[in-house]
């Protein structure tokens, strides 16, 4: 049998959760950003929670994009603080599922401290972090996460800064549950966005994600498919590794650790409440 | 004199990088002025894209196209987009294996992408219809252009740089049949 | 180093195989090729073929037609919502 | 009760069941106030990482249907001028107070300025419409409050409450009306429910204010805070933003009248007539009263709001006046609006603040005026 | 070179050795520009983690005695207000540079507006002068990025560079002068060295500067946020607010004069004057001559310099003129001030922004001008 | 012998290094920032680096007062921005000693991020955190640090959100140095000043301090004295406990963890350079 | 009428307290208009402290001192700053265990602080000098300014406060000798 | 629970004990009592007397002007650069 064209169709299993109405939408090829929306789209149907009753709230960037992709209500607020309004409008309805889908520049550069805060505090939000390793919406600059020593259109030299471990530093703020995958582990990630849902407190869930255009090429990563195949050859489940090694260095000898890093049961954030 | 060129594409296919070259080309190594802009797509790359380029022989006070006398148009939504805002007898190039001109229309062809790929590297469509489009038009030299790839791309790419715009320069400027 | 995503294919194996039909939303696609290199039995290829934009889109290689198990995994790592698996009814 | 205690019951008493703020002098004692209050009643207090967090946190609780609040002063204000500009772009109704204190910078945190009536006009980037209430009395911080937030339930925006450290540590007695004697406008919402052709950002002609959805209601709207089309979508193209941005800046402009607010005292034969607004107000109606006294035939124009700029009651008052002077505790902000306006001289009385502004040197300005001086030549920079 | 390399190549040209920025279009090439040449030479290029952030440390570093710069667009510049109030207050010396993007909000990233005008003169709490720049090619990026760290030192302020999305992204020929020939303007530095009596905020009652100490030169110095006297230490006066923020505003109201530049072409028998800038100064300048080519005797008068607002160059340009017509991507906001500074009619030529604005409406309004049109009424609010 | 007047003097041994022309200070009675001001100070004078090349920067806060009082270059900026304005004057100046001085509201509230992303860089700055639990200038409000159901005059029925364990937050954020200790130790926090000094990248102090008026009264610990007596009771030596057990709670029964926290190499923040 | 009333001392001594009680004892419970404003010290605590109040029948404009007609001082301090501010006849009430007055002048004194030291907290030297203030001066009534203490302070607290007042206002009202 | 402040005292018994004579700045001091507690040697007590702010000052306790060791802690833990030590030349 010869090679044979698939079937084409113009409608998708996941359209009523999308807004179909806006694909293609504006991600390069090979962006992960794509992938780690959809295991979000498919926790929500996979959820049993109505579809009316979960909020997204983005930041800016190319993954703070996923806000305007998503057929639920959403939010595409400014840089960075995503964070606050999720929970202004989490506390006015406590029942509604509220998740922050944003970039690790909007969240931990920016946004950095609305994270800790809000980790600390425990409230009650689901945070996916999409984290390509830099600023991909304004062309592949150094943000909190790029590798030290990797090449950004801001260090053509060479990071000379240290990157955060965020599940480090998330656990140290005080979340409740942190885990790490990646678009390699779409299935992973959906599990872990359904955990989230039913965890009381503060959820984060960070998905690394190929940015070929912004990081992978200044890195000689050229194609988001040789970065999905670096995860493939690098990712290593972080059973029984202490917090303070989910560094990620780009030096070919050090794993990529993954897996759920933080589950604990702390006090959720509770408005004060006047004796009666 | 004012020349109004415009170069349309998609993300990625080197759009902006063809325009600056043009206006390098002409504001610094031959006697005239030029200004490019370029229109960005949203924020993020991989959408439509395009450069324009404003070539006079005296100073340039309003910057845009008002209506394009040259176009290379890398992609069929760029065709549809720019081709009849042109004016209707411009000078249109394309990459005749991306786009499929309107019936009516005769363009200028060339498989630009194809050529590039063939050298071994898409990447370098753009350069291949710079050669182009200097052979066809003549508006800028092949030595001004050529000296832009010089002073502008990374030494490691340069060669093949230059076999592109040779490819591009040499392929004989046949109009596509109207369709 | 232990592979996480070995783990798929492993749990695979361990059950009844069902098929798969493919769709495609020719004008999503982006020929980024995920669908292509981690479909676990290669049952994609590129094609030639390309899209308004200009993106290579996937093909079924060939003889590979009904080697799909319905994995689904091109469903989920296609980031562009373009590809797709049906399960047919065996 | 203090002024800023006022507010914060002003708030309770419009409805509002969200506060979110940081503190900073002299505007605390409406969040300590509310910190007491909102558990009492089943509302949100909560205190923020920062002021860029508290002004997003108020959005947020907006968009979820609350009425919601934060409080401030300058160096605050300043720093939630980005997030100020997202609410604009979103149209989420919701009151922003600013405790004015001695400013720039710093400054004097514990002393009175007016100095942010033209930050709180312009200090988001862009263009788009403000409207700002500045209250001259405990007394007013409390309807004033409420009017606040009536006003942004009906034209879906953050109105500014704009008092000065006078006015929020000066305690008189307030009387706080039974509810029921509390009027509140009902916000916009649409007149049906969710379907597919429903347009969130879809204006009313006659108001060009579009009905608002919350969150949670079935609509699955999408706001953003770029430039959007009607659907609410994001469109990158100039004729979307014109429409948008006009659109803003024209629904507030367009109801400048209603937006008014003033009062007018003594200025019926008045030759003279002082215009000044929050505390300074209070020094004026003393200068004016002096200068009565003294026969010269002075009034007064008390600014309540200041944004829309009130020109048509400004242009009226000066219509039989010889002179205006114009008193404020800043460098003449309102007086550079004023002289936009009206032809006859304009007599500036500026203190930069750090005290109220005292009535003698309004009192000399009246008299000075009166005798036919020039008014200073003082173009501002 | 476009206009963010220009004005990045200006920095260096001038001397700076800091820069601290963030990433955000349509400025990001500057900062591009500058981490790959700051290596190069000897100087500091840092990302930091905000605005907030970036503001600040190029405070720091002009206070340790470098010449410092940052560059961002509407909503970095809606951020860094805080800040600029700070650095207005300590008069530490810098140069901002605001490349305008369609706004408010996140609004339009990639194209063009001119919305910040007011924002750059009003955005901070309270009162202090202002000196903002804009170029209206990369050319003149270059020169007037080199001209504002002069004034920034001549004058010890941050200096605003507003520039559009169009001159930024837009590439034209730059001629960078060799270094001999660019003329730097040192700072104001004391005349001698550390002692008991020396106060470093006493400024020379000629020009109102106090020269300028840096740390780690043995003067033990206090900068202090908080209203202060000449010594440095905090004041809570009334007395000692009037006398430093009036000496903030007054050190750059009388320079004006010094501080103005403008372009007039073709004023000399103008009756209609255009009055534009940045970007739209170049479709002005079209429209001009094409109405000239009409017959229609039409001048321009391009600010250069928008604060301290030229009001004299304008004066002078509006006195043989009928009508003036104002353009400029935003809502009227220089044509706001125009007004209040001419008698004779303004006409509006307004865009929200998105797209460069074009030639022909502004030659429309030229002829309806010369035609003796009343100017439309839009009173802003 | 009856009681003695103490000598009476005018002058005191600190009055070169502090700006003894602004005595009495602001602080109230039983206010511990004068305490860790004055170790501070016995620091820069202990150093054996010149006072001229030592320089203070402060934020806002009774803490942040601090820049005022110390008879060095000293920086009093806006709230929460000590820390990036210390990096751009540090950077400019490399061969002077940068300290930022301030509270805890000041650099772990407002000033949160530039606190973790200036540890994350490792920059070469030293840090004195006036840790009083609340907000001690704006009249003793909830702070990042304020104990899980303590009252301030913004949690009057307790404080519903957990505080920060700060040697931890900075331990993950990438901080060299951290060390705690309180009022009641003058003398090591002297020392680890000046090992502070001595050290390259970024170094966290973190310095408990009784705030009697803003968070002692409606805690019941009525003077300065009693929460004194109370780190007395309390404070014990951190060696081997591990940093996600550094919280500060204030039951009874929980030991308050002092000394040296964090003490390690990593590379500290160097500028770009290019390669020649 | 308009009597303009001024309480100095430094922080933590209640001084706005005082203030706060007569103006709500004028305005709330008497028939009178009241105004109570604060002089704060640097945003902290522990600086000099002062509260003015303006007892009026009518309306109040501008809501400040012009000049004291009663001043109630419990620190040298404050001594020093406000005695020669006010009338020269205006009534003056001090602690004369931490105020000693000029020569010349002769002011009424209290030792209010000893005395709330006597009864077990210093901080109620404030309230013992408001007794001294309703007694000397009569303006706001000793009924009026008992029923703000117990609308204001804390429970627990109110026996203690009256016994302060009572403190006060029952001393003997004795002028201090002009030193 | 090992107690950290202790440290102090145990250090000092080991050297030979020198003298100190205390010096107080009156007006500074803002009778926090901190000297007068922390004072391993119970030298000072607070005294009766206040300053023009209405502190109450130190004073050197019955009997113990002698008893101070020159420890400096009085110095270190005053808040208010009030009070301090100089050591008397044996
Ligand atoms: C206040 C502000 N500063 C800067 C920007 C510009 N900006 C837009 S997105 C972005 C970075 C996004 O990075 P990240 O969150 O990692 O998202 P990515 O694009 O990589 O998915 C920046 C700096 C902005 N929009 N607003
Ligand atoms: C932008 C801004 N917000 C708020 C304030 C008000 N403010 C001044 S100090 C302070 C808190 C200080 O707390 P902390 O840093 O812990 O210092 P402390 O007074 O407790 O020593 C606040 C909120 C301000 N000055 N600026
Ligand atoms: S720039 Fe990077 S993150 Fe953004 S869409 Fe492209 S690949 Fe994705
Ligand atoms: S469903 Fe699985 S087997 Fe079938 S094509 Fe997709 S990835 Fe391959
Ligand atoms: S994964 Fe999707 S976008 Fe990529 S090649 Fe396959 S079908 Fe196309
Ligand atoms: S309020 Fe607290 S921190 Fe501030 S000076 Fe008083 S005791 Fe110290
Ligand atoms: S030096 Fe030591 S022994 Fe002497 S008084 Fe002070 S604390 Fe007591
Ligand atoms: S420690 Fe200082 S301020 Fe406190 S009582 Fe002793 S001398 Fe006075
Ligand atoms: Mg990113
Ligand atoms: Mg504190």
């Amino acid at each position: 049998m010869p090679p044979t064209a698939i079937e084409q169709t113009s409608a998708h299993p996941l359209d009523r959760i999308i807004r179909a109405d806006r694909m293609p939408h504006i991600w390069c090829p090979g962006c992960g950003i794509g992938v780690a929306m959809r295991s979000y789209a498919t926790a929500i149907l996979e959820s049993g929670i109505p579809e009316e009753q979960h909020v997204v709230v983005s930041g800016i960037g190319c993954s703070g994009r996923v806000a305007g992709y998503m057929n639920i209500d959403s939010y595409h607020t400014t840089h960075g603080r995503a964070i606050p309004f999720a929970l202004g409008l989490k506390l006015v309805k406590p029942e509604l599922k509220v998740t922050v889908f944003s970039g690790d520049g909007d969240l931990a550069a920016i946004g950095g401290n609305h994270l800790i805060h809000a980790a600390r505090r425990n409230v009650d939000l689901v945070v996916i972090c999409a984290n390509n390793f830099n600023y991909g919406m304004t062309g592949g600059q150094l943000g909190p996460t790029t590798p030290f020593g990797a090449r950004t259109s801001t260090t053509p030299y060479g990071n000379p800064e240290l990157p955060f471990n965020l599940p480090y530093l998330l656990a140290a703020a005080g979340a409740a549950f942190v885990s790490r995958w990646t678009t390699l582990h779409p299935r992973q990630i959906c599990e872990d966005v359904l955990y989230a849902f039913a965890k009381p407190g503060f959820s984060f869930i960070e998905v690394l994600a190929p940015c070929p255009v912004g990081f992978g090429r200044p890195n000689r990563i050229e194609e988001g498919l040789d970065e999905m195949e670096l995860y493939r050859h690098r990712c290593v489940p972080a059973d029984g590794i202490p917090l303070d090694q989910m560094g990620i260095d780009l030096r070919e000898e050090r794993p990529i650790y993954v897996g759920r890093l933080i589950d604990r049961d702390l006090p959720p954030y509770r408005l004060q409440v006047a004796p009666s | 004199m004012r020349t109004e060129i415009r170069v349309g594409g998609f993300g990625g296919q080197g759009v902006a990088l063809a325009g600056y070259l043009i206006g390098k080309a002409a504001s610094l190594y031959q006697d005239l002025d030029a200004v490019v802009t370029q229109a960005y797509g949203p924020e993020a790359r991989g959408g439509a894209s395009s450069a324009d380029i404003i070539v006079a022989d005296g100073p340039i006070d309003y910057p845009f196209l008002t209506r394009a006398d040259v176009l290379l148009l890398l992609s069929q939504e760029a065709y549809s987009r720019y081709r009849w805002e042109a004016h209707a007898d411009a000078v249109v190039l394309i990459d005749d294996g991306l786009v499929t001109p309107d019936g009516g229309d005769a363009p200028h062809g060339i498989r630009a992408t194809s050529l590039a790929e063939e050298l071994g590297r898409r990447l370098f469509a753009n350069v291949v219809m710079l050669g182009f489009f200097s052979r066809v038009t003549g508006i800028v030299e092949r030595a001004t252009l050529e000296k832009a790839l010089e002073t502008t791309v990374p030494p490691r790419t340069l060669e093949m740089n230059l076999q592109a715009f040779a490819l591009g320069y040499e392929s004989s400027p046949e109009t596509e049949p109207a369709a | 180093m232990m592979n996480v995503f070995s783990r798929i294919p492993l749990d695979l194996a361990e059950h009844t195989v069902p098929r798969g039909h493919l769709f495609l939303i020719r004008e999503r696609c982006k020929g980024c090729r995920m669908c292509v290199e981690f479909c676990p039995r290669q049952v994609l290829e590129e094609s030639a073929e390309i899209n308004a934009k200009g993106y290579h889109i996937p093909q079924i290689a060939e003889g590979r037609v009904s080697e799909c198990v319905h994995c689904q995994f091109c469903t989920l790592i296609c980031p562009e919502f373009a590809i797709y698996s049906l399960e047919v009814a065996a | 009760m203090n002024g800023d205690q006022a507010c914060a019951e002003g708030a309770i008493a419009a409805g509002c069941r969200f506060f979110a703020g940081y503190p900073i002098t002299p505007s605390t004692e409406i969040a300590e106030r509310l910190a007491r209050r909102m558990p009492e009643i089943g509302g949100a207090f909560i205190q923020m990482e920062d002021e860029l967090g508290s002004m997003a946190a108020i959005l947020g609780a907006s968009a979820a249907g609350a009425r919601s609040m934060t409080a401030t002063s300058g160096p605050g204000f300043s720093l939630m001028m980005e997030n100020i500009g997202l609410g604009m772009m979103l149209e989420l109704p919701c009151v922003v107070v600013n405790i004015q204190r001695g400013s720039p910078s710093t400054g004097l945190p514990t002393l009175p300025g007016q100095g942010d009536v033209m930050q709180a006009r312009w200090g988001s980037h862009g263009d788009y419409g403000v409207v700002a209430y500045s209250p001259a009395s405990p007394q007013e911080a409390f309807d004033l409050t409420v009017h606040a937030f009536n006003v942004a339930d009906r034209y879906r925006l953050p109105v500014f409450l704009l008092a000065d450290e006078v006015i929020g540590h000066m305690v008189e007695r307030v009387i706080i009306p039974p509810e029921k004697e509390i009027e509140l406008w009902p916000r916009k919402r649409p007149a049906n429910g969710p379907s597919t052709t429903f347009e969130p950002f879809r204006a009313d002609p006659d108001d060009l204010v579009p009905p608002m959805v919350h969150a949670g209601e079935g609509y699955r709207l999408h706001y953003t805070s770029l430039t959007h089309d009607e659907r609410g979508y994001p469109e990158m193209s100039a004729e979307a933003h014109q429409r948008l941005v006009t659109r803003l800046v024209e629904k507030i402009r367009r109801h400048t009248q209603e937006l008014t607010l003033f009062e007018a005292s003594q200025l019926a034969d008045a030759r003279v007539v002082v215009v000044a607004y929050g505390c300074t107000a209070r020094s004026a109606q003393r200068a004016v009263r002096e200068a009565r006294t003294e026969g010269i035939p002075a009034g007064l124009l008390r600014f309540i709001s200041l944004w829309p700029f009130p020109e048509a009651v400004l242009r009226d008052a000066a219509q039989g006046a010889d002179a205006l002077v114009v008193a404020e505790m800043n460098l003449g902000q309102v007086a550079r609006e004023v002289e936009r306006h009206v032809t006859v001289p304009v007599h500036r009385v500026t203190r930069a603040g750090g005290e109220m502004m005292p009535p003698d040197p309004i009192l000399e300005a009246i008299r000075r005026a009166a005798n036919g001086h020039r008014a200073d030549e003082r173009p501002s920079a």
